[in-house]
């Protein structure tokens, strides 16, 4: 047992929060939310000249075959500067997909390490809530039709990956964006990032446009879930540990009184508890990235383990954070109520705290 | 001991249903039932025809034009404006700076004020908190100098609610440097057309724009608009905030959210998402009888004290339970965000139509356990006011 | 809507809260506790001077014919003073049954009365759980079989109210303690009471003896467990607001590092939240046995609320001033800790918070 | 990085399994097995089959004839200890005093005490609290005044864990009375057969004896008994603590203790008791990383320092939920209390068999958050220590 980063990985680390303090600062940030695009093209071809785009991808694909410790690296900074640039979306979602499908994308993963190329995956349904292995939308005589939601960063996809059913078994398709007969309507979320409903009708669906089938799509699918779920897990450590430092500065130099108002007691203790509640996480974060790595047998039970613990313990450093910073804890000028937005909005991404309590007791 | 309402309670309540049904203004309550926002007109009209019904000064003494309910009947009126979705009925001259003028100002300013009050003639914003004093309240640094006249007032307040559509603030200001902070305070009434005003918008994480920062530079203010002594303000202030605490634990909107997030989930399988509404109505109903507790007490003639900071703690914690539990059940359709000006796309959403607004309700409830005196000021204040340590 | 007590039970109160506090000092507790019985005779005797034994009986059978609400005044004041003497067994439990049923029992009535009897109800048994309507005890061909566990203060028991079945329906039958074929094992309970096993092997009933039948005798079972539920939630707010008052007095004198712990911010406020959650649970107690007196429909669900209420606030109040007292809150010495005994076992009694929930959802 | 157990670590652990199945003593395991109560011999026999195994001092350098073991190591030895029911290794000679005594002991000392110390041939107790200094240890007032080649000790202790049983006590004591309460404070080792020693027992709310007031009259203490430096014993006293906090989170106990509720519980349909066992369990798996992280750091060549009060504070929060999960899942049926002597009948009470010890669990365990430092005292640590507030 060994709970050090290699010198590798510290190094990757090291680069990243560099880069995020350097050229992601909160201001920086609100710009780029404030622009039409929603992020920022300059960022992402910086992610791509640092060649964090070729992270999780094959070598046969170009990539450097980095798995769940070097990603969970990665997002936990993201977390702390609250990065917008959908990578989750484009490079660990879509790109899982692409990477082991056995059709052949290298051409298009080339596309995504260049930064030139968006993916989206869309597998959310209005009525689907969180059980994604059950899409009402339907691949039959080489047509699409259905309607997905909450497709991330779909404004600017070139291409989307659609979950479907040809009613007897389950199918994954990748579509072209401007293909006849799909739609789309973009809305921005509530943490700064975008996401669509989008609708295909009677798209044609070619043979090889079929990434993955059957018993292999719905494990392509869950695999792609595993993943995500852990790099939100761990965006989501950033942002508590980040919550945490912020607000311990802060009431140090916010004074009442005639102190500060760290001098509080009440105050000392309810930030030892935020302080506690983002180690814990922090905790279930290695165990989780170390066991998927390792191919555990228990990996997905402490997986979900770490989601349901991210839920509470987000939610509480995120609310106690703003409530420590009274009201400039509730203005959007401040970065602290953002922290909180990300933690919300993360407890609700693939599956929230009370679905992974249940997956847990039943794995 | 008897838990009913007396036959005139009902009689009472028939009467406020009967209002509700017949001059409640149509459009104001389409617009309520439907979740888009109202107006400044629609919150002018709403008022207004509360006054024509001769009920503004709902929680008023007669005298100066209320209607003198009891405070079981001021629930009962409460509970169904509730319950027929009706905006709120904005605090600020009528729960705040009213009582303050009728209790403390000269017969002119009351001749003055009370009436465009009533009749919402006029809209009343507080100009309390500063950058530099939020719990710390009376660490207010806003300096009115008295010069003839008038009082020139230098300075800032913020977290300033609605002040955008306001005609008057009333506001704390310093009148003298003391060594006691609470004391050298004035509670003064200003026209926000006068000179040297700037209100600039405070945008809060919800995205709303609601509350706002208003800067004074060398506002010259009648002395006529003093309230009652000067350097008395924190007197004044401390009556206030009382009187702000009344009905702050929002219980009838919590039952009418209750009942439509019951609606919403009815049927669904999540058990502990059942269960934890159960815990929650248990929760609130031990509140809603707390509040009736506390108004028994005031009908038998004691004065709102320190229990309704129990009142403000409980409430404000079950309004922000209920706002996570919606947000929560809601799942990742919660995502999309419908901003003050609406999607930014003419289409609205998939998902469930509560989940585009439960969010932002999420995010700007956070507030509540922050402003009227933070949760953690009110255990203070109950710490020593009712434990005495 | 009236919340004000009548002239009538302020005095009621009064002159409970006067005998606890003259009569029922902790050190006379626990030398009650000591003794072989378990209960003051003596006490017990006084209850009956004060006419307090009669208190709930309708005036046919010598009662004074009070309801729910002078019930929540008396045992509210037991709580605070933690009386142990068995006036829920006895008088509450065992007299409601006695009361309403249609066989004449004003002469044992009489006897509780008078203080010299005493009748235990015996519901629980080994494998019931809180399901007491579906009793593995039988009576058939006129013969008691069966055994009962949990029976309070069945060690002075003259006589048992026993549930049974006849295979058919329920059966409340009332038998002789020192009837040929019944047996008790009797055992201290953690919170100073005592409580006992009861074995019936081929007891004789006889007709008369059956107080109630069929959809009576579980309405009366019902009714007898709602009056106990109501009793005991009483009983845990008057512990939670002594609790609480205790707490107070103990930090204002318990000094470390030089000043009373009392101006400890941290603790202020935990003595506020147990403060207001005694108040909750007061109000609900209040709303309950409003509704019960005025047999309001919603009265149940309400009671089950107070229950489920009590269980959660009465933990948490029990439990923080153990805290708070630190080391003298684990000493069998203080009063402190015996709170936090009787709330724990005032939870397990008549359905704990979790079942009381669930009844509160179905209702 | 990497989760898995080394080769070596695999080997160790079937080492400690081996001894287990053959040298754990065969009475104190059924003992163990049956939840009865262990004598005193008991107890000296189930650490001197460590001592002969070579194991006694687990967590001291080989050079004092310890185990030399990685913290790794040290976490393997006492999960399986756990698993497999054993007593617990009494902290009081082997985490305390002994480390105190080989890091500032002089050389007398060491040969004096340390071999008896493995061998249990001396069972030790801790005199740090006093009546008046709780959370506030270093205001405590135990005298001990120099006269000729002796310490004149003269005050009390209390909280005395089974200082019924113990042969020496080592005492934090004041030997001179200074400005700084911290200074003046001397650690002094204490044979409790010395004249003048009164041991009078504490009964704790779960009823056990467990726990002591030891009272010092004129005690006669050899000034050779004096650890380090007079007036240094604060220094050591923090050093213990440090140590005390090592594994005092519980985690291998808790993982047993849940395994047996898993069982007990298997097949009910409490919804909502299964679903809060496993959210105590996913709480508890995060404890377990947590004290692996700090193993980790420690191996790492890093000292125990505050993220220890993480671990003493959530492990004593867990060990007290689950206890009062127990009690909560046992309904009704954990009314009958079973006293240090038994049941006060032949017979066993019904009802099912863990709802017996249940309550008595839960009560013993509220100390938990009180001893070894407060919760609250861990908190204000860890405020200062790595929150820099």
């Amino acid at each position: 047992m060994n709970l050090n980063y290699s010198d590798e990985q510290l190094m990757l680390q090291e680069q990243i929060a560099k880069f995020c303090s350097a050229d992601y600062s909160f201001d920086k940030r609100e710009k780029i939310i404030a622009n039409s695009l929603g992020h920022s093209i300059e960022i992402w071809n910086q992610f791509a000249e640092l060649g964090w785009l070729a992270l999780p991808f094959s070598e046969k694909n170009g990539g450097l075959d980095f798995g769940p410790i070097e990603l969970s690296i990665l997002f936990e900074e993201f977390g702390k500067a609250l990065v917008v640039e959908p990578y989750l979306s484009t490079v660990v979602m879509s790109g899982y997909l692409l990477d082991n499908s056995s059709v052949d994308s290298s051409a298009l993963i080339e596309e995504i390490i260049s930064g030139t190329t968006h993916v989206s995956t869309a597998y959310v349904e209005a009525n689907s809530g969180y059980d994604y292995l059950n899409p009402q939308t339907q691949i039959l005589n080489g047509k699409l039709n259905g309607n997905k939601s909450i497709v991330l960063n779909a404004k600017h996809a070139k291409y989307f990956i659609v979950s479907a059913s040809d009613n007897s078994e389950m199918l994954i398709a990748l579509v072209a964006a401007d293909a006849a007969g799909v739609s789309f309507n973009s809305f921005r979320t509530f943490d700064g990032q975008t996401c669509g409903d989008v609708s295909f009708e009677n798209v044609d669906i070619s043979e090889n446009a079929i990434l993955f089938k059957g018993d292999e799509a719905i494990a392509a699918l869950n695999e792609m879930i595993n993943y995500a779920t852990l790099c939100v897990s761990a965006e989501a450590v950033g942002c508590m540990s980040e919550t945490v430092k912020k607000t311990v500065e802060y009431t140090k130099e916010r004074q009442q009184f005639g102190v500060p108002i760290s001098s509080f007691q009440v105050l000392q203790h309810r930030m030892v508890e935020m302080f506690m509640e983002a180690e814990i996480s922090k905790s279930l974060l290695i165990k989780s990235m170390l066991q998927l790595n390792s191919k555990d047998p228990n990996a997905l039970k402490t997986l979900s383990s770490l989601k349901a613990q991210i839920g509470k313990s987000g939610k509480f450093v995120g609310q106690e954070a703003v409530q420590l910073h009274g009201g400039m804890g509730v203005s959007n000028e401040m970065s602290i109520g953002h922290y909180l937005k990300r933690l919300t909005a993360i407890d609700s991404q693939f599956g929230n705290r009370s679905y992974h309590i249940k997956k847990f007791m039943h794995l | 001991m008897d838990i009913n309402f007396s036959k005139e309670d009902l009689a009472f309540r028939q009467e406020v249903k009967d209002f509700l049904a017949n001059k409640y203004p149509k459009h104001v309550k389409e617009k309520q039932e439907k979740g888009i926002s109202l107006t400044k007109q629609d919150m002018i009209d709403w008022h207004k025809s509360l006054y024509e019904q001769g009920w503004a000064g709902y929680n008023w003494p007669v005298e100066y034009g209320g209607t003198g309910w009891s405070p079981i009947q001021i629930y009962i009126f409460q509970n169904e404006l509730a319950h027929a979705q009706c905006p709120t009925i904005l605090p600020f001259g009528l729960n705040m700076v009213g009582p303050v003028i009728y209790t403390f100002g000269s017969q002119e300013q009351k001749d003055k004020y009370l009436p465009d009050i009533l009749q919402f003639n006029t809209w009343w914003c507080q100009g309390y908190s500063e950058p530099g004093s939020g719990s710390d309240l009376a660490s207010l640094k806003t300096k009115a100098v008295k010069e003839g006249d008038y009082y020139i007032v230098n300075g800032s307040k913020t977290w300033t609610t609605l002040a955008q559509n306001a005609d008057w603030i009333f506001c704390l200001v310093r009148t003298e440097t003391t060594q006691k902070k609470q004391e050298g305070i004035s509670f003064l009434l200003i026209d926000m057309k006068t000179p040297g005003i700037e209100v600039k918008p405070i945008i809060t994480i919800d995205g709303d724009h609601e509350v706002n920062s208003v800067f004074f530079t060398d506002v010259k203010v009648p002395v006529e608009n003093l309230i009652g002594e000067e350097g008395q303000g924190w007197t004044y202030a401390k009556f206030l905030l009382m009187h702000e605490r009344f009905g702050i634990a929002g219980v009838p909107n919590q039952i009418f959210s209750l009942k439509k997030l019951k609606e919403i989930t009815k049927g669904r399988i999540d058990d502990d998402l059942q269960r934890e509404i159960a815990e929650y109505e248990i929760e609130l109903n031990a509140l809603e009888f707390t509040e009736l507790r506390s108004l028994a007490a005031l009908a038998n003639g004691s004065h709102p004290g320190a229990e309704s900071s129990i009142l403000k703690i409980k409430g404000t914690e079950l309004q922000q339970w209920l706002t996570d539990i919606y947000v929560r059940s809601a799942g990742q359709y919660i995502l999309p965000y419908e901003g003050p000006d609406g999607f930014d796309s003419n289409s609205v959403p998939s998902g469930p139509e509560y989940s585009h607004t439960a969010v932002s309700r999420y995010l700007n409830f956070r507030k509540t356990s922050i402003y009227g005196g933070s949760n953690e000021i009110q255990k203070n204040i109950i710490a020593k006011a009712i434990l005495g340590v």
